[in-house]
């Protein structure tokens, strides 16, 4: 990252969760390789996401972590907060996705259909993650340009 | 008198499922139910040199949670079972408890006892022979202390500060504070009709690399203000750290603690918690581990241990794999195990300085007129500080980091109260850890190596240091 | 010159379906499967500090077998695996295993492999990765040696006396001792093929109350006879008394046994055999002692562990049983009990003892110019002896009793060779024991009392000599 | 026991059996109660105990025990020598009666068909069993010479 350039991204823990240990390491990290984070820290429901969105409306991205296995109630709200164009920004979740020890697939098919946009295990993929997620939208606006 | 004893729901939002029975009835009927209380378990353990026993183990639907109980009892007999109350009840998240338990129970990560009502834990009290207790993370456990009693439980989890910082982001200490003082309130009167119950303190924390003397502080401190609000039976838990030197250290000072700060008339019990960070995946190191806490617990003289399983590190555990981590933990209470000693002269070198950092931190505390405030200023300017911190209202000033050993150590004491003689033993002892690398830009490796201890030891995860 | 190397069988009767292949075609299909020796195995958990781990099992039918084994590896994988032969074929009852075997396999008490044949053996061989051991008790093992070689199986228990005693009634110890040196002479001319079989020697003998002294001398002489046959592996098992000081001590009597008895060149593992004798009825307090072996093991220094499951005092175990024990045992290979330790001075002490009564006994049989003539003179005599003989070929006139630790004395030597000095320290040691009764009358209660140790010592049963 | 009465049993372990220790105890015990101990040792046959039968015809029983779970196919050859009036006395059976650690009452019943008289577990029962048996008979002979 050039040092001029300014990325933001909006980081957090699911509403019910307060798992702190990972958050407070990914802040770090990011903050390390040049990000400026907005971090809600745990305990941050859909709508505190929102807020935030609306004062960094450059935001590359809402990343949400989630370990105690309630991401599905957590994000209830997250399609209509998606469809009021509060959250227009990719939103990217990572952690422990469900309760148990076996996990299901469909799991994670359901995090999609509440509109999370990418699903991450590894934080150590995240700034690879964001690079490709800037890339294909400076694509698209080329694309919408040249059009 | 008997006048003062009234439910705290009625000075907060009615709980779920219709009005609770008269608080006396509840004390009969606990009195009916034929079963030991937890007090009287833990003090029967601690008699018989034996640790007492218990799972987590909470799910979300009623039936599945009763045949929960009843399979870990049949299959490992454990001293107390637990109700684990889900993560949304705990932030009085009632709504969602009750949507999700509706619509899909298994979602749930705990038992949502509010929503289910006191019958139903009454239906599971008398399920099981073993006393229950409740663990949860609930900054105002106000409603669901009064659920509990009124299902005839006799033990409960939490404190204050204990189940603030490590469970909430913006709910003020005071708040909490002042929430559980009304619990423990509510335990003194009980006390006085007869029925003491057992108050464990939640002394992990944010349970990942907490140094000894921050645990033990906080706890001393909750401990105090319990026994002031009339609580007679104190458990006092501390979460592995992996040391086996620490450990024993920690778990001694708890009746050394005990006797300093607390008035004679209460009872005070070790608690170890199986480590509690992050756990190896491989089943057998994973075992290996669980052993070693319960090895631990023994050594250290706790009344109780709460276990893990061989599952930790992927989930909640299925009943099987939690049945299967209480037999092994049990095995530690083998009479053929008389032979293991741990080495004294170290212990007690350990202890001595756990016992003089605790001080450094609680008596300036103490020492204020007025404890809750006095607890809430030393948080605002970091006088007390834990790691990691869910919360707003604790700086996480401090860095904790290990030692050659292992053992858990300060590499930054923050704005901890220390002595001189405090932070130069603690800079010392990380000499070596920190010639490891260059202390720029590699802490946070360090840091995630100190909290992937266990998965390095074990082989499972390359250190990031030496990457 | 490998013009001498045969199958035994072809000088005895013809086992079970069909001829056997060519010896060397046989080790060439052992190089071909692709895993490792059981002596590699021994080397490498010897060389990284580990006890290896061993199940016992064998069931009679061939599906059930394989299942077994597969099952048993998925669940635990431990370091080797079992064939434990029926007692139809242990005493070539052939007719009756194969009967038994058609009519109805699960009345089997081990897998019957000559009647199975080699074919099947290596298939059992090829289902899994684990080296296989046959695990049986016959006094004359010739033909099921050759099966085993066949089937590819590289580790192979018993001995001219420790299959024979324990095993069978009236078998000469001239017939079964000859018998093993053909086994003996096979494994050398094997090794010359570039195929070394482990030898393992049943040091547990009877089992029940065996002084260690008498379980060394006797492997000591096994392998003086073995090595002199050209075997360059051995693993000399003891079985566990229960009394710690006495279990390290025997096992680490082995290494010092071989390098004053054998030749350099011959490799000797210390195998711990876990508690042979009554096993508690309780599964917490089989686990318990499951797990102390496992410990003795490390401790002691043992290469492997043949371990024990919760159901020993019922039956066969079931699989699941098995691999428990297993996984259970493997325990205490974990990384985090290298605080365990044993008070090395008395150890020390005892290991003097056992090596010098050791001395006792074998020295005057390994003077004689021939040792297997020797040998059936001296069991003849009651120089050499064991307690509780299944066979008429030993006298039996020794006495075991426990001392008031737990530890296994003389309270009879017998005929056995003893000097004064090691019969007054048995008596002594002894004394405080008598003192519990009247000598006359109460022995056999008080024999009933040491044989039924560990169920008392848990509380399962009275003791026969307080009622 | 009075000292000037002889009483006889045969004992002994099943023919794939070795297991010593019970055998041991079990002869000594009914020695030390005065009876006439025959003791055949493990490994015995059934052939052996109707060769016993045949030198010890005042034996009151034979007792074979059997720890390694092959008691069926030991005892085989039992109805043989029962038909042929080899073994008439009672036959008592005790020990680990089947493979496995969970018991099935029929491999009781299939013991009984065999010709097996009783089934014993508690040595300590033995003498009073001896009793009842010979008071039986006793009874029995009574009976005949009654007729
Ligand atoms: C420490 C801990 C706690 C501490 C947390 C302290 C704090 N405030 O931070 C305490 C003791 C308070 C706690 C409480 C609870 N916990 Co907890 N906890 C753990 C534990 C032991 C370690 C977590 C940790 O800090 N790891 C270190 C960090 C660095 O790693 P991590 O969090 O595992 O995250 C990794 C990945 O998930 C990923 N990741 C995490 N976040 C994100 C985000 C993004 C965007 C990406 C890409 C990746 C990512 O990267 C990390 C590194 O690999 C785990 C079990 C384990 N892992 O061994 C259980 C665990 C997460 N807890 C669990 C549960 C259920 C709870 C409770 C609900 C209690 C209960 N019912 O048993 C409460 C939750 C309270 C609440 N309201 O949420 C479960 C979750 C179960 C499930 N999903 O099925 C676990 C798995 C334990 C278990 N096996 O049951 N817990
Ligand atoms: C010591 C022992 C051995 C020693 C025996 C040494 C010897 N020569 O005596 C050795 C190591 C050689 C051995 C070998 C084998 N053993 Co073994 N052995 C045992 C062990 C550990 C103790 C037996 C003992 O001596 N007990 C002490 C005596 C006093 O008690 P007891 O024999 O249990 O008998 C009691 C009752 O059964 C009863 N009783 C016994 N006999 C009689 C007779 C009568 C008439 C009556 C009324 C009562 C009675 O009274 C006794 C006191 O309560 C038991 C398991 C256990 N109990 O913990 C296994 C056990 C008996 N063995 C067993 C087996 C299978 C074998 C082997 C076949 C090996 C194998 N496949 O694993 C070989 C058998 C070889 C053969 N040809 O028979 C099994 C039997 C399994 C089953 N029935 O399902 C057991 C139960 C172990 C197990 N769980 O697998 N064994």
């Amino acid at each position: 990252m050039s040092p001029s350039e300014r990325r933001v991204v909006i980081l957090g823990v699911a509403a019910s969760d307060s798992h702190a240990v990972a958050n407070h390491l990914i802040a770090h990290a990011l903050r390390g390789v040049g990000f400026e984070v907005e971090n809600l820290g745990t305990c941050t429901p859909v709508e505190e996401f929102a807020d935030a969105c609306d004062r960094h409306p450059d935001a590359e991205a809402v990343i949400i972590g989630s370990l105690n296995g309630h991401v599905h109630e957590d994000l209830r709200d997250l399609p209509a907060a998606r469809e009021a164009g509060r959250i227009t920004c990719p939103v990217i979740v990572g952690g422990n996705l469900s309760v148990g020890s076996k996990k299901d697939p469909r799991d994670l098919e359901r995090l999609h259909e509440l509109g999370v946009d990418r699903i991450l295990s590894d934080p150590g993929q995240l700034v690879a993650l964001l690079d490709e997620l800037r890339a294909a939208r400076t694509a698209e606006r080329q694309l919408l340009v040249a059009s | 008198m008997t006048g003062g004893v009234t439910y705290l729901a009625g000075r907060g939002e009615a709980p779920g499922p219709g009005a609770l029975p008269p608080l006396a009835e509840s004390v009969d009927y606990i009195a009916s139910l034929g079963k030991p209380t937890a007090a009287s378990v833990l003090k029967a353990a601690r008699d018989s040199g034996r640790v007492a026993i218990q799972p987590r183990c909470g799910v979300g639907g009623h039936q599945e949670m009763k045949a929960l109980l009843r399979d870990l009892e049949e299959r490992a007999a454990p001293d107390f079972l637990t109700l684990t109350i889900d993560s949304h009840t705990r932030l009085k998240r009632f709504e969602q408890a009750l949507r999700t338990l509706n619509l899909s129970p298994g979602d749930l990560n705990g038992y949502p006892l509010v929503s289910h009502g006191y019958r139903r834990g009454r239906e599971l009290n008398e399920s099981v022979a073993a006393p229950l207790e409740i663990r949860h993370g609930s900054p105002d456990a106000r409603i669901l202390f009064d659920v509990a009693v009124a299902s005839g439980i006799t033990s409960f989890e939490g404190g204050g500060i204990s189940y603030n910082l490590p469970y909430s982001k913006a709910v003020p200490l005071e708040e909490s504070l002042t929430a559980w003082q009304d619990v423990d309130r509510v335990c003194g009167e009980l006390a006085g009709l007869g029925l003491v119950v057992d108050r464990e303190l939640f002394g992990t924390l944010t349970a990942v690399l907490v140094p000894p003397s921050i645990s033990l502080a906080i706890s001393v401190l909750e401990a105090v203000l319990a026994a002031r609000a009339g609580v007679r039976c104190i458990s006092v838990s501390y979460p592995q750290s992996g040391h086996l030197v620490q450990d024993v250290a920690a778990l001694r000072a708890i009746p050394a603690l005990a006797r300093t700060y607390l008035p004679s008339g209460v009872e005070v019990h070790a608690v170890l918690h199986e480590f509690m960070g992050v756990f190896p995946k491989d089943r057998g190191h994973a075992e290996d581990l669980i052993l070693y806490g319960a090895l631990v617990a023994r050594l250290g003289g706790a009344s109780k241990l709460i276990t893990k399983t061989y599952q930790e590190a992927f989930g909640i555990p299925d009943t099987r794999a939690n049945a299967e981590g209480l037999r092994l933990a049990d095995r530690a209470n083998s009479r053929l195990l008389g032979f293991m000693t741990v080495d004294e002269q170290r212990v007690g070198e350990e202890l001595d300085w756990i016992l003089a950092e605790v001080a450094e931190i609680v008596e300036p505390v103490l020492a204020a007129p007025d404890t809750i405030p006095a607890i809430c200023e030393a948080f605002a300017e970091g006088l007390l500080d834990i790691p990691f911190s869910a919360s707003r209202y604790a700086k996480s000033g401090i860095i904790p980091k290990r030692d050659d050993e292992g053992a858990i150590r300060y590499l930054s004491t923050g704005s901890l109260p220390f002595s001189s003689r405090t932070r130069s033993r603690n800079s010392e002892l990380l000499k070596g850890a920190d010639a490891a690398g260059p202390v720029i830009g590699s802490l946070l490796a360090e840091l995630a190596d100190d909290i992937n201890y266990f998965p390095i030891l074990f082989q499972e995860m390359d250190s990031e240091v030496s990457k």
